[in-house]
């Protein structure tokens, strides 16, 4: 069951080098108070499994910044130069994945299977060096599931079962990215009393997470 | 089976759940487990149909159509439960989220094979979500009568019917016995009260790696 | 978007030999309205996908005791002695399906998906005649994408585009199968005008519904 | 570009939009298309990043941090929204739910083919939900303008640019043309008032197949 603790708690979870599933889209959603945890503890040489490298001022653009990211899976880098620069000068390697094939990839690893069958990517550089296989007379790319370490996402209450709401578009990748961590840490608006969340509304079941904090609170 | 039986294997399980487990247990034998979970231990009961935080059933005259187990009984829901849809509930499970499933069986065997879910040209009910389970929880246990019906032993070492998984399950509780798979294979841990090694062993095909202590429970 | 129909015009939709992903779980959130007007117009050769046979009297199992199934494909028939009859006897073809296993491929189906790789049958029966692939070294079953003709469904509340909201565990199968309908109808306990749902209670939007009617009316 | 262009394109986008049509419009150019909208016709548009039942830009001061679209922008929520999770989104664009989106290219080719996400050495921000929508929506509508600044043709023969996706592209709308891929090849359908069919054959790198009547938007 989940566990409370404080966001500097969670950045010392974290070891160097580790595989990052971190929610969030253009840093709607994105678990800020962790991302800085992380800059500031210097939790460095990480992986990072991201829709998208949002700015160089939030969301994971001040992981890029900070210089804390060796590689990245990534459908879009376009918002934040610092990532392209590093990019260019062979500082920091760059998987661009279709931003719905890293969803499944993700929510793959997740969900125990070992990858999904999609036609998107095909006839283009995504395909390469990728098996194609046939189903029905189409043909479909295997994409692998990608495992991560550890997600840090950002919901908008939790309840101490761990038990998660979403606000709006801010849920986007967030409960797909809590699935997929080995240890998942979620960072939310406000923390509430087993029984106080509508069950109805939870968009990612406490099952899927191990630790939460309250953003802003370091 | 006897219901002084039901409870000691019910009993033998629940000690099986660790507080904060999230726990499957399989229709039938594996539910009797809810009876016995010692105060202090709080574990969250996960039901495939897409619901965690199962409560105990309601009064007669309470139940609620919209509320229903992986069986179709009746069920309440607990403070702090919730609701997803089928394909979650199965990434819940065999993407390794749940610590412990409880499930019947048909055969077992040393090697850690399940055989749960048909008996070709008799009864093919289907393997439901029995293959995910076994496929996916952290710890498979089994739990069932040592023998059947007839006397024959259960507990083998291979099965032959066809199988639910390949070598997932690692503990078995019986009404004789709790067997352990290990490196050195299957270990018998623990024995009935009342019962010697020896009339255990005579009841089960299976190789078993005999330890110089055997606790009773 | 969607349009309100009734139980009748539902069943005229659906020809004989249709494949019917239907929701449900032995029979809880099963659309029971819809069932009957097949049963009501004799709409047979049917292929079914669905989680369960559920019972003689309820759910699914009408169809099968009525004849009008051909062939499904379901993880559990345990509840319905007519269907194990009609398989045993040669009159119904069936491919038994991990329960987890055959939502993921109903899913695939609705997410353009080809199919996923699951590790869920290995080693047993299931994994017979299908392509077995390594991913990281694990080895996995390719589960082809399983098509549908039409989805039938049951929720709580729908509003007039079509958002569903389901009640409890009787939400099941039902949003998954509504992704997969090439045509998705879905019988509700009440109807209620745009606005009235909560968006963060949808868990199926109008996107993927075609039409709607009130459960119980014919 | 310039905002007459802008606004002509963004109203022949429009046109293309039928009543109780699920909609995704690509960041830029095709969001002009809202303005743009007949009365009576009554679409959905859904964001990638979770939505569906996106309406105006909020007015300056009540911008909401959870509300925003693909490009980071603030949105509003009309009445009978939806959210939900980006796989769900994603199943919603690759399953063929959404009936139409647009898209704008750096360029787009007679087989249907659209670049719009890398320039080799130069820009690479990514496809992030590109791909996903060429391949998913049952019609692809590309708008951009005729040429690049220099004045070069982005419809061409044959993309030199790293592919979106193969094949997918059904309707080209640009200042001077609207384009369809049919059978017979990449079809001139209609030209801005004020051209003849020579200057936009000039300002075309592909074949274009010249019907008897073309009309004028």
């Amino acid at each position: 069951m989940v566990k409370q603790i404080t966001a500097a708690e969670a950045a010392a979870m974290i070891k160097p080098g580790s595989r990052l599933a971190i929610g969030g889209f253009l840093a709607a959603g994105a678990p800020e108070t962790i991302i800085d945890a992380l800059v500031e503890k210097n939790i460095g040489d990480l992986h990072i499994i991201v829709i998208a490298s949002d700015w160089e001022d939030r969301g994971v653009g001040k992981l890029v910044v900070n210089r804390l990211v060796k590689s990245a899976q990534v459908s879009h880098l376009g918002t934040n130069k610092a990532i392209q620069a590093q990019m260019n000068a062979g500082e920091i390697q760059i998987e661009l994945v279709p931003q719905g094939t890293l969803m499944e990839r993700v929510r793959a690893f997740g969900a125990g299977l070992g990858g999904v069958l999609t036609p998107t990517g095909l006839g283009t550089v995504v395909e390469e060096g990728k098996q194609i296989v046939k189903v029905d007379g189409k043909d479909y790319i295997i994409e692998p599931a990608i495992a991560s370490d550890f997600a840090i996402i950002r919901a908008h209450k939790a309840d101490k079962l761990g038990n998660l709401t979403f606000s709006k578009t801010s849920r986007n990748s967030n409960p797909i990215m809590a699935m997929a961590g080995k240890i998942t840490i979620a960072e939310v608006d406000e923390i509430v009393e087993i029984g106080e969340l509508d069950p109805e509304q939870v968009c990612c079941p406490g099952v899927f997470v191990n630790y939460i904090l309250k953003t802003g609170e370091v | 089976m006897a219901n002084d039986k039901r409870s000691m294997i019910g009993a033998r399980i629940a000690k099986e759940l660790k507080d904060g487990d999230y726990v499957n247990l399989g229709i039938g034998l594996p539910t009797e487990a809810v009876n016995h979970i010692p105060p202090g231990v709080h574990v969250v009961f996960q039901s495939e149909n897409g619901m965690l935080g199962v409560g105990p059933n309601p009064p007669a005259g309470s139940e609620d159509k919209d509320l229903v187990n992986a069986g179709g009984g009746y069920i309440t829901a607990l403070p702090g439960a919730s609701y997803f849809d089928s394909a979650t509930s199965f990434a819940i499970i065999r993407g390794g989220h749940i610590d412990i499933t409880v499930l019947g069986a048909l055969q077992v065997d040393q090697e850690g094979n399940l055989a749960n879910w048909m008996i070709p040209g008799k009864m093919v009910p289907g393997m439901g979500g029995a293959m995910d389970l076994v496929t996916g929880a952290k710890k498979v246990i089994v739990a069932m009568e040592h023998c059947d019906k007839y006397g024959n032993p259960k507990v083998l070492k291979k099965c032959n019917l066809p199988l639910t998984a390949k070598g997932k399950v690692s503990v078995i509780i019986t009404d004789m016995a709790v067997m352990e798979l290990r490196e050195e294979g299957l270990v018998l841990c623990e024995i009935a009260e009342g019962l010697t090694v020896e009339e255990v062993v005579q009841a089960t095909e299976a190789d078993l790696v005999i330890p110089c202590v055997i606790n009773r429970f």
